[in-house]
């Protein structure tokens, strides 16, 4: 068995929200609180739990958005967690991050082609600007978009369509890890499973490991190999994705699946 | 007679001097106790709809350009404000999506329902606070007696739908519009909604118009369903009537766009195409650039209603054919 | 440039009189740049016979009680409206700007650096211009100096809300997520997005600028008393009052007019920008 | 709330002896040596160098900071060069007169400005919005000295209405004859930051009246003018009652024009006449009381704006 992609041992990270009170300590949040996984190149695990218990935390704090408190996390043998961010920005480019919503992830200010090609300039992967037009070209092709759209502005585009934009940018610098939060919670559901399928197309054959946050349990299935759910910053049930959705073990992933409003029970009752 | 009657609405909004429509003409009707999902995508006209039947258009770019709305036998758009406030809150209510917001953050909850209840009933300020009581008792609040004096700050978000739902309850409405009540909400939690509900509605009686995006939540709850885009009705059924005869290509879509949880879906038949935005004109069929099988009457004509069953019908060409 | 003609076309379109006000402060811009072209005669000459003559003609404005020609005079302060205005703006946005983004930006220092505005806030504006005026002499620089710190605390301020807003916006983790250094986060995706409120509380400086200079002007403290301003107008007549009211009457509605119109101004492009900023702007 | 009280005077602490230094510094940034600048041009060397001892000028600054400090925060603020009295009873002297101008202009600012900013938010987009709204911003952009000098001019000089100046004792007049002194400026003073406070209520108004909870009051079948007031204006509130410390600010500011103007002996122009006079010592006093006092009206703000708004108080 080959090494995992990145491998995350007790990672805590927890917050400290300043109390109004004159004589009461402040309030620690352990918005993760000790948990443990691995990915495997080439592999989707999500990462799924309901609002406020610690998903979303688990990707800003491996993207170094947001600071840990403990724990390490190995990317290819080296813990990005304590490197110095000096240290950690060529490794940016490894890993990569798609956002949830499509309206404020593109800067307002900047054309397509500047926000795709700033990547692009950062990690010296265009010699030239005839370079970086040809790959932003290509990259848009890739998530089916026209090249032609690069001189103009997000406003102009909709959600769904900024939503392929943001994957452009995170596959114009063929990372090896992509971590996606909640990429496609804020888009409507015919626009949702256009999403969807392309990422799991791009996913496929480009081998790029992910690591997929979401709350939607049917997004999930469609989308992992393996599940980890989360309850109150901790993960309480791991495993393949066929015996999650069969046979949960855990009480709170069988109270999640049972809660789901259903339209098949209609469907096989005719 | 039906309790709520919707007949050929039609609703537009002023934007730059020019009225632009966004429900373009759409009928249906409520029987008392029953309950009615309305589903679409963003934009298709089903919130509109909502605030338009409870009154709430005033003062807002939005208005009726067209159709009736009859409630009890009464023509809602012939009667003058004071008689329609009359009816707002009281026979007819209404809860919210956002249910964080949606009460305001400077009163007690407490005071806000007994606000419904001496507005409409002559109740005393202790008797309406009782009463008040009973109804937090009624939601499934904990310990009522405390929780009446909380500000809605002090609540989760499932606590204040909660309340949001004691508020509309309490005087005993014919008809709860819903609009979106559990979108903002974690599914655990909004089964304990959705549940709670339906209990209540077997109890009291009360019509709902279930407005929602997510066919799972309309097909748990409601008897029968309208089916909306852009400012129509594509397909209206009996819940289960609907899912075992599909006959509208966008019903159809809007179906398999969904990703199950129960088994393995390898690639979604996802819509092609997007949303249009209201001020594009279409013409022919309202769906035909996004359509699998679009055809060149579907680009040319508008689609009349075509009857596939008792109570099911669709707006679309080739109803019969799409139906199995 | 098209682009800001389109630009400046929507935000007055319909609006009439925000339309009239950026009309009337054009025609200021004008007059300032063209006073020795337009002023029939020397602001500074004195004309002994005709002390306080009434408005007519040559003196459309009638004469002060040097018997100076208040027309040119009005003309000429115009400049100084657009000298103590502008400079003003650059002071405040230049230090109080600064201070503000990149307090907001580099936290640990930032919060150091805002205890000190905060400091300079516990003056109420005037007096705070009162305070340092005492230290300096008066001279229009040190008046412009003056104003430009006293709105440079409530620029910091309000840079520093817009900026920790803008600073948690997904574009910015985006860019973070791509590699991006705090040079490209601050300049390249933090500022042009504060361009435009910038603009706008630009303006409302410009106007209360106005307000403070002449009042400054009033109580003999701004402006050196032989510089033709329409503060400085305002002070030395206003004994003259109730023997030529005229006199007070003519400088008086030239700073209405012209705060009025940036007020305007401000009003229309503050609803024309992003709703997010819109309550941090602290204007009219 | 009791908490909450003493955390706000606590964070005052600092600000205010961050403010006290700049004050303090404030006499050492004078060109000159500062005991012949606190003595005025008359003082003899001798007297200089008493002073100089004193003070303990000769000792570094910081330790004179904490003397200067020790003796403010007793009281003493030293002695006026042009009065010889003490600081503190010369703006004592002005305060009386200051604070019923204040007062006064407050009752005008909310009398007028609360009605008419509700009145131009209900009707939005009318003409009576537009001319409420537009006349409001038409005022604040009028210098109040301007419109002070017009007010004597019609009211005083031509109609003879009102006194024109001053501010004779109360013993001379009588209460009333004594305020009809105080009725021109602070209505002067009254306008600018009542047109402020219309346009707060109106854009206060307007925003929460957007909001979801709104809605909800409408859908309870409430009177419009219920919804008005009880929902919208109410949380409006919030936001109008923390203006009101920038209105202090605006007012103290403005004051000190206004009292120019009409010759009323208050803080504001004693301040002018201080600098003019270059009496340090009261410059360095009111500007000490005025930090105070506006510190002081915030820190009330802050709790006024506690109690309307439960979710501060209550976390």
């Amino acid at each position: 068995m080959s090494a995992p992609l990145l491998s995350v041992r007790d990672l805590k990270t927890h917050f400290t929200v300043k109390q109004p009170g004159l004589f009461s300590d402040d309030r620690i949040v352990r918005a993760v609180d000790g948990i443990s996984f691995d990915i495997e190149p080439g592999e989707v695990l999500s990462l799924v739990g309901e609002s406020g218990c610690g998903k979303s935390t688990v990707g800003r704090t491996l993207t170094r958005l947001e600071e840990a408190t403990s724990g390490v996390a190995e990317f290819e043998g080296q813990d990005i967690l304590q490197m110095p961010p000096a240290a950690f920005r060529p490794l940016r480019r490894d890993i990569q991050m798609i956002f949830q919503d499509p309206f404020a992830s593109l800067n307002p200010r900047l054309t397509i082609a500047r926000t795709l090609g700033e990547p692009l300039f950062i990690h010296k992967l265009a010699k030239s600007r005839e370079e970086a037009r040809r790959k932003i070209g290509e990259t848009l092709e890739l998530v089916g978009m026209d090249p032609a759209v690069m001189s103009r502005y997000p406003h102009e585009f909709s959600g769904g369509q900024r939503q392929r934009i943001g994957i452009a940018r995170v596959m114009i610098v063929e990372p090896k890890l992509v971590i996606a939060d909640e990429a496609v919670s804020a888009l409507d559901v015919s626009i949702q499973a256009q999403v969807l399928n392309l990422i799991k197309r791009l996913q496929r054959k480009s081998g790029i490991a992910m690591l997929f946050i979401s709350h939607d349990l049917g997004v999930v299935r469609h989308i992992s190999d393996r599940v980890a759910v989360m309850f109150k910053g901790q993960i309480v049930e791991m495993g393949d994705k066929h015996q999650i959705f069969e046979a949960p073990k855990h009480a709170y992933t069988q109270e999640l699946l049972s809660a789901i409003p259903r339209v098949a029970s209609h469907r096989e009752a005719v | 007679m039906p309790l709520l009657e919707v007949d050929n609405l039609e609703i537009a909004i002023a934007m730059r001097g020019q009225l632009l429509p966004v429900v373009r003409g759409i009928s249906f009707s409520v029987d008392e106790g029953e309950t009615l999902g309305i589903v679409g995508e963003s934009g298709c006209g089903k919130s509109l709809t909502s605030l338009a039947i409870m009154g709430l258009l005033d003062g807002t770019p939005v208005r009726i350009t067209g159709g009736d709305i009859r409630f009890e036998g009464q023509d809602l758009r012939q009667l003058n404000r004071r008689e329609r406030r009359a009816i707002m809150g009281s026979r007819m209510a209404m809860i919210f999506q956002e249910p964080m917001t949606s009460l305001n953050p400077v009163y007690r909850i407490g005071d806000q329902i007994v606000e419904n209840l001496r507005q409409h009933q002559k109740i005393s300020q202790k008797a309406a606070r009782a009463r008040a009581i009973e109804l937090l008792e009624l939601v499934r609040i904990p310990e009522p007696q405390q929780r009446v004096d909380s500000y809605p700050h002090q609540m989760s978000g499932g606590q204040r739908q909660r309340v949001m739902i004691a508020m509309a309850l309490s005087c005993d409405p014919k008809l709860l519009i819903a609009d979106e009540p559990t979108t903002a909400l974690d599914v655990t939690v909004q089964k304990e909604v959705l549940d709670l509900m339906a209990d209540l509605q077997e109890r009291m009686g009360t019509a709902i118009v279930l407005i929602s995006h997510d066919l799972g939540v309309i097909a748990e709850t409601c008897d029968k369903v309208a089916v909306m885009y852009r400012g129509k009705i594509a397909e209206a059924a009996p819940t289960d009537d609907l899912f075992a005869r599909l006959a509208h290509p966008y019903t159809r879509g809007l179906l398999n766009s969904i990703p199950v949880v129960d088994r393995d879906v390898e690639w979604l038949e996802a819509i092609p195409g997007r949303v249009p935005g209201i001020d594009e004109d279409i013409e022919g069929c309202a769906f035909h650039p996004r359509c699998p099988r679009a055809q060149d009457i579907c680009r040319r004509n508008e689609p009349k209603q075509h009857r596939i069953g008792n109570e099911h019908t669709s707006h679309c060409h080739f109803a019969e054919e799409a139906a199995p | 440039m098209t682009a800001v003609v389109q630009q400046v076309q929507d935000i007055f379109a319909g609006r009439r009189l925000a339309s009239i006000g950026l009309s009337w402060l054009i025609l200021i811009l004008i007059v300032a740049i063209a006073a020795p072209l337009i002023a029939p005669f020397d602001p500074y000459e004195i004309d002994p016979i005709a002390r306080l003559s009434p408005p007519g003609w040559p003196h459309l404005f009638g004469t002060d009680h040097f018997g100076r020609d208040t027309f040119s005079r009005a003309i000429y302060g115009a400049r100084m409206t657009v000298l103590i205005g502008s400079g003003s703006v650059i002071v405040a946005l230049l230090t109080g700007g600064l201070i503000g983004m990149l307090s907001a930006y580099f936290t640990r220092a930032g919060n150091v650096l805002m205890r000190g505005v905060d400091v300079l806030m516990a003056f109420p504006a005037l007096l705070l211009a009162l305070v340092l005026i005492t230290l300096l002499e008066r001279s229009v620089v040190n008046t412009i100096i003056v104003i430009g710190i006293v709105y440079a605390t409530t620029t910091a301020r309000i840079l520093y809300g817009m900026t920790l807003k803008l600073k948690r916006e997904v574009f910015v983790d985006a860019a973070i997520c791509s590699g991006a250094g705090h040079g490209s986060i601050l300049f390249r995706h933090i500022l042009p997005n504060l361009l435009s409120p910038l603009l706008v509380q630009a303006s409302f400086i410009f106007a209360f600028a106005q307000l403070q200079a002449a009042a400054l002007d009033f109580l003999g403290l701004g402006l050196p008393a032989e510089v033709p301003s329409w503060g400085n107008m305002l002070a030395e007549e206003r004994i003259y009052i109730t023997r030529a009211p005229w006199l007070l009457l003519f400088p008086g509605a030239l700073i209405i007019l012209s705060v009025f119109s940036m007020n305007l101004v401000g009003d229309a492009m503050r609803d024309s920008i992003d709703p997010r900023f819109k309550d941090d702007i602290a204007g009219v | 709330m009791f908490a909450y009280t003493i955390k706000r005077l606590l964070t005052l602490i600092p600000t205010l002896l961050a403010a006290s230094v700049l004050v303090f510094l404030f006499v050492h940034l004078i060109p000159g040596d500062p005991a012949s600048i606190l003595l005025g041009d008359t003082a003899t060397p001798e007297e200089v160098a008493a002073l100089t001892k004193e003070l303990g000028l000769d000792k570094p600054l910081i330790v004179q900071y904490f003397y200067w400090l020790i003796q403010v925060v007793q009281g003493d603020f030293g002695r006026s060069l042009f009065f010889g009295a003490p600081v503190l009873s010369v703006i004592a002297n002005g305060a009386q007169t200051s604070i019923l101008l204040a007062l006064m202009t407050m009752v005008w600012i909310v009398i007028f400005g609360i009605p008419i900013g509700v009145l131009s938010a209900s009707y939005q987009g009318r003409w009576v919005d537009q001319l409420t709204s537009g006349g409001a911003m038409l005022f604040a952009s009028v210098p109040t000295f301007w419109l002070g000098l017009y007010l004597i001019l019609i009211f005083a000089v031509w109609l003879g209405w009102l006194p024109s100046s001053g501010f004779p004792a109360i013993d001379g007049v009588g209460a009333l004859g004594h305020l009809r002194y105080l009725l021109l400026p602070s209505l002067t003073l009254a306008a600018p930051n009542a047109a402020l406070i219309i346009r707060l209520v109106r854009a206060s108004m307007l925003d929460v009246s957007r909001e979801d909870h709104v809605r909800t009051a409408r859908a309870k079948g409430l009177h419009p003018s219920r919804v008005a007031i009880k929902h919208i204006f109410r949380n409006a509130l919030i936001a109008v009652a923390a203006a009101f410390g920038f209105t202090f600010a605006a007012l103290v500011s403005e004051a000190v024009v206004t009292e120019t103007v009409f010759s009323l002996p208050g803080i504001g122009q004693l301040v002018v006449q201080s600098i003019l006079r270059r009496d340090y010592p009261v410059i360095q006093g009111v500007i000490l009381v005025i930090v105070v006092l506006y510190a002081v009206v915030n820190l009330l703000v802050d709790l006024a704006y506690a109690r309307l708004d439960p979710r501060v108080s209550l976390q």
